[in-house]
């Protein structure tokens, strides 16, 4: 490869997760690649946590990632505005409450004093499962309650959830299909009930708000191949499953098993829309839990869509406002 | 006989072969009586007062005490080392009422047994010292009053005053000549140094250089208190010396031998127990 | 007098110090989600003391450490007395004491985690790991340091048995001993860190509490619970090592440093 | 002889710990993802090292403590040296040496990310504050410790300015140092690994594929690098402590142990 | 007159106070003598000599060496410490050698200036030895070479043989002299030993307890080489510890107070330099 100075290099992060199937497909087959061109070299960052990504991109080491709402909403608040803008949606879905199936857990109220573990506190699931167990009218033990929200690394979960340490959890896919599969785990609620349209954001890209400015085309381009993926994806869906697997394997060392991939592929969409309204309301959520700060989080100027709409337009595909 | 030496001899076994410490000895000491032992460096000194007192075993040969063998370590026969080895984690009065707690007095005899053993080491004032603050000569008194309070048939020393400067040597040797008249205690006594050896022995024993054997006795008949200064002690030293000096040249020569075997020997020395 | 000009000295610089953080934080040559500057963590230090979330995160901290190190210390000091006497130990688990010694504590966490969930075993099991095998090899470097002499004289007093132990091998080995439970103090309150920053829990110590900083990416909430960490490390070294450090080198009379 | 029959009882020891382990993880009262076994760690040794990802591990890791403690042992030492002869330094910058090694180093690890990015230089300054600090302070005690009786013999042989320094005031605090810089050491390779665990990085080292092997549930692999782990810190030691402390120790005179 | 000593005094300051330890002292030295100084513990002695090496500061009064006014160390007068503070991390030869790179001796010579005096004390064969595989009185000869290696006019030797044993004492006061006969340094030597003194010295001054002043001079006007054991000698030592007792017992009283004040001087001591 040719020495590129800074300047000519585009440095993407992203998770080896499946609801990061644009980037790792797109980073596979070269489709970024192609669509930068000579312009600039791509530098594939890999990250396994959303707040990881944001001090990378704080730190002014990461131009764009793909990432989930709320660390996106906690790094824009953070950074008063000043860090990141988010410039498109990834993919929509892929998140469920599983329960054990040996818990009893039949209606909602039997989650009263039960332990229900998110992938990390304040993150996307944790606002999620918190907003909802306030809602069903539980006290969390922080406010003097008896039900517990414990944030564990996801795989700890699975291990907890097999010596039955926890009786629920609210995790992204595939961690829901795992648990289903193989640790006796029964889901009890697929998120998309709760929003309208069964559409809520799970990932999408942000970019730093400096690079946006320095370099609109080449994120432009990115965004570009961005939409051809999603494009590519939703038509031919079994061989970007399969594409998608390779590369999990390629960078973790091992693939999803068939059946664990193709339920949690089943419960999220993917797309280019940001569904800003289900962000909002996360955001709403994750003030009201207080992960906030202590003014209401002022989130006008986090979405910047004038280059995805200028690539949808050149596509003939509608607006997103 | 209080003490029966019999044909007791050394081998130790190390890394880089054997080395004998002594040729079978065979030494008779009295009740009562305070015999020195003089001999050059590393002949086996230590190592004879450490089978007497029963902390090493004798390679050939036994040690009686009062007619029976000596096997193991006991409270009649109490050793003072060179450096006085009092325990720095206790008071003055703890290690004088060691020994005592060890063989199962009872707490309030201790204290008594222990209190009047440092008067007579003129030590009364300082049984709450630690041991770091007491000077080298007052330690050496802690010891001998450590020591005393077993009551102990025998005493055995071993350079017990070597490290001491001229005038604190010189108030020891008053000090242990009395207590020994006072006490008659058999003693048993190590050193290097001859005028001493003539000032406290009723008799002085001459070694040879390793493998050790008694070379001469002397016994001294001057009358008591002696002073380390007068002619008469000065005189009979002169004639122990000129014996001494026979070996103590071959030795000089062995010295860097000497030192190299001495760091092994601690070495090996760890596992004492 | 002396010690007067000594305090006002070190107030002057850390003032001063402090006075040069927030200058360079509001020199704005760093965003403040970077550099968080000392008035903000003073407000997060407030209002966590208020919410009571850090008065408890210091509890369950000092309880988890306190826990673990009485443990390693009780363990260590008869494991290391076993080892420095008991030469055919020594020569077996010996070896993997020193091997386990090489390995930092925080590598247990996962096993840990899978052996006793979410316990407080599992952090526990990470302390012990930590503080244990230290303290267990300074009392065995302790033991087998005392000076042979020792021994001797005590065997000439007339000591035998636990009374050789308990009052003249342990006693003589003090000094190395509480170097070791110093030095294992101070492993065990980085492996609880560690331990915290990584595992979930049902209570939160100062390592939940700084790690949600992280997620929440909130650095004045990070550099207060340091500040915390930093106060307890320094507290426990004062209250509990300074004092009998300070006595046990009056005793055996181990120079003033 | 007695050397052979050491390592004959050693080798005895270890397999029989082997086999025992081996037997309970057959036994099955614990599955495999919970108990691991020896030959499922002796697989996963095999394939990691087969496919290279196990050495670059090693030399990643290794590479981040060496670049790491070189750093920490040459500006700890100076630090120290300054500390130890300059008295209005030690009552200020000594204070706040003091205070910061009561933090567990791996409390730095988010500033040290927002500050330095997914580089190595985050992971390094991790394991940079956790050497540099005990070498600096073991240092400065050292050099206080230094029996003034060195310095004014040389003095009175002459000596003067820097060669006091480096010809006296330096090597008679070496034992110290020398404590000091393995115990750094140690500090360092326990951070290194917390700092792996903790936190992404572009190039895997022995502490990601530790954490690797957790997040994918993977027990073998979990063991597996803790054997590597305990292999270097074992060797680490014997290679360039032991024989530095035996020189020293020859030296000085101090001891056999 | 190669030293002048012009009423000079010392007056440390401590948490507790202040402690003078010598009145204005006076006292000459010729070229080539070899002056010993006795004295009661903690009278001043070694203050005394760290002032003439320039180690310390008097508080009054000043020494002059050939007329000049000392202020600071200096290799013309080096000083030979009590337990020979030999550099623990250097080997003989490189301790014999350390003062002549100091003072910037090319390296060949170097090397050729320490073997002679290492041949001198008779230690050639160890030069390659660490200082811990030496023995006290090959130590002693080691500082002896190294001091001698700068060629000082003036030898400062404070309670050099102190620690050794009587033996090994013999053995270097007769190189001492030896040595003192073909080089005629000037030498002033601390002890406490009343015999030594004698032993090796033209005149004895002996001091009085702290604070210290002179008591009395002794010209020993003996032939050399003198042995200790020589009536002599100990005729004169007789007369010498007469006028020292008077002061010992005084002293003696205050050995808790001094261990405690030693103990603090440690601790300001150790900002030295
Ligand atoms: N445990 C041991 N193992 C091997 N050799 C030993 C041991 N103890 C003593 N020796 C050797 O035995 C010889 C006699 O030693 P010992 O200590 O009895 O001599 P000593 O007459 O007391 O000498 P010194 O007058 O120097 O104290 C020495 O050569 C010594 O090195
Ligand atoms: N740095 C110091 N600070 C305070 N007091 C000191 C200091 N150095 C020495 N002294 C005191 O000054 C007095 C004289 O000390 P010095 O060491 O000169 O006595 P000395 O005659 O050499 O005694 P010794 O024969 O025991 O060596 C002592 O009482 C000592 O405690
Ligand atoms: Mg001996
Ligand atoms: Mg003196």
């Amino acid at each position: 490869a040719n020495q590129s100075s800074d300047a000519a290099r585009v440095r993407v992060g992203y998770f080896p997760n499946i609801t990061h199937a644009q980037a790792l497909i797109g980073f596979a087959d070269g489709t970024f690649a192609r669509a930068l061109g000579d312009d600039a070299k791509l530098d594939a960052k890999i990250f396994n946590a959303g707040p990881a990504a944001i001090e990378a991109m704080f730190a002014g080491q990461l131009d764009l990632a793909y990432i989930g709402p709320n660390p996106a909403i906690n790094g824009y608040v953070k950074s008063k505005g000043a860090a990141l803008r988010i410039i498109a949606g990834a993919t929509s879905g892929g998140a469920v409450l599983v329960v054990r199936a040996d818990a009893g857990i039949a209606s909602a109220q039997d989650l009263r004093g039960k332990k229900i573990a998110t992938p990390q506190i304040g993150n996307t699931q944790d606002v999620a499962a918190r907003a909802w167990l306030i809602k069903q009218g539980f006290k969390l033990k922080e406010q003097g309650g008896d039900t517990q929200v414990v944030p564990t690394a996801n795989p700890d979960i699975l291990t907890l959830f097999r010596k039955k340490e926890i009786d629920a959890a609210w995790v992204p896919e595939p961690w829901g299909a795992r648990l289903v599969h193989e640790a006796n785990g029964k889901i009890f609620l697929d998120e998309r009930e709760l929003w309208t349209d069964g559409k809520f954001v799970t990932a999408h890209i942000i970019v730093s708000a400096k690079f946006l400015r320095e370099h609109p085309a080449r994120v432009e381009k990115f965004l570009s191949a961005h939409v051809e993926l999603t494009q590519r994806i939703n038509a031919d869906p079994a061989s970007a499953k399969q594409k998608l697997n390779a590369e999990i394997e390629r960078l973790t060392g091992k693939p999803l098993p068939t059946q664990v991939l193709d339920d949690a592929w089943a419960r999220q969409a993917i797309t280019y829309d940001p569904i800003r309204a289900s962000l909002i309301g996360s955001a709403d959520a994750a003030f009201q839990l207080g992960f906030l700060g202590d003014a209401p989080p002022n989130l006008d100027g986090i979405y910047d869509l004038t280059l995805l709409n200028r690539v949808l337009q050149a596509k003939n595909l509608p607006a997103i406002k | 006989m209080k003490l029966e030496i019999r044909g007791v001899s050394k081998t130790f076994q190390s890394k880089r072969g054997s080395l004998t410490a002594f040729d079978p000895i065979d030494l008779d000491i009295r009740e009562g009586e305070f015999v020195c032992l003089l001999g050059p460096s590393g002949c086996g000194k230590s190592t004879l007062l450490n089978i007497i007192a029963g902390l090493d075993k004798p390679t050939r040969g036994e040690v009686r005490v009062d007619g029976r063998v000596v096997t193991r370590a006991g409270t009649e026969r109490v050793m003072i080392f060179q450096n006085a080895a009092l325990f720095p984690w206790l008071n003055v009065f703890d290690n004088v009422k060691f020994g005592l707690n060890m063989i199962g007095v009872a707490k309030p005899e201790r204290q008594i047994v222990a209190r009047r053993y440092l008067q007579m080491v003129h030590l009364a004032e300082f049984e709450r010292a630690f041991v770091h603050e007491l000077s080298g000569g007052m330690k050496q008194r802690v010891a001998i009053a450590r020591a005393l309070a077993l009551n102990p048939d025998i005493l055995l020393m071993d350079e017990p005053f070597g490290a001491l400067d001229a005038q604190t040597r010189d108030v020891l040797h008053d000090e242990l000549q009395a207590i020994w008249s006072n006490t008659r205690k058999t003693i048993v006594f190590v050193t290097h140094n001859v005028r001493e050896a003539v000032v406290l022995g009723d008799r002085v024993i001459v070694l040879s250089a390793r493998p050790a054997r008694i070379k001469q006795e002397f016994v001294i008949d001057l009358p008591r208190l002696r002073q380390i200064e007068s002619y008469a002690v000065v005189d009979r030293a002169r004639a122990i010396s000129a014996l001494l000096k026979e070996d103590t040249h071959a030795s000089q020569r062995d010295v860097a031998a000497n030192v190299l075997h001495e760091l092994e020997a601690q070495m090996v020395g760890d596992d004492v127990l | 007098m002396l010690d007067q000009k000594n305090i006002a000295r070190k107030i002057i610089f850390f003032v001063a110090l402090i006075a040069a953080w927030q200058l360079l934080a509001a020199s704005g040559i760093a965003p403040e989600y970077i550099f968080p500057s000392p008035v903000g963590v003073a407000q997060t230090l407030a209002r966590g003391f208020a919410n009571g979330t850090f008065l408890i995160g210091v509890a369950t901290s000092l309880q988890r450490l306190l826990v673990g190190f009485a443990i390693s210390a009780g363990a260590g000091v008869l494991l290391g007395l076993a080892l420095g006497r008991i030469k055919l130990l020594d020569e077996t688990v010996g070896a993997l004491v020193l091997g386990l010694q090489a390995l930092p504590s925080i590598c247990w966490l996962p096993l840990a985690v899978l052996w006793f969930g979410l316990s407080e075993s599992a952090i526990l099991f990470v302390v012990v790991m930590g503080a244990l095998l230290s303290i267990t090899l300074a009392t065995e470097a302790g033991i087998k340091n005392t000076p042979p002499l020792y021994l001797r004289a005590a065997r000439n007093l007339g000591a035998r048995g636990w009374k050789l132990y308990a009052l003249v091998i342990l006693p003589a080995a003090l000094p190395a001993i509480i170097t070791g439970m110093k030095l294992g103090w101070s492993f065990a309150w980085r492996s609880l860190m560690a331990a915290e920053l990584l595992s979930a829990s049902l209570s939160w110590g100062l390592g939940h509490l700084l790690s949600f900083g992280r997620d929440l990416n909130d650095m004045n909430q990070v550099v207060a619970v340091m500040l915390l960490i930093i106060a307890i490390g320094l507290v426990v070294d004062r209250a509990l090592f300074a004092p009998l450090e300070a006595r046990v080198r009056e005793r055996w009379g181990l120079g003033a440093q």
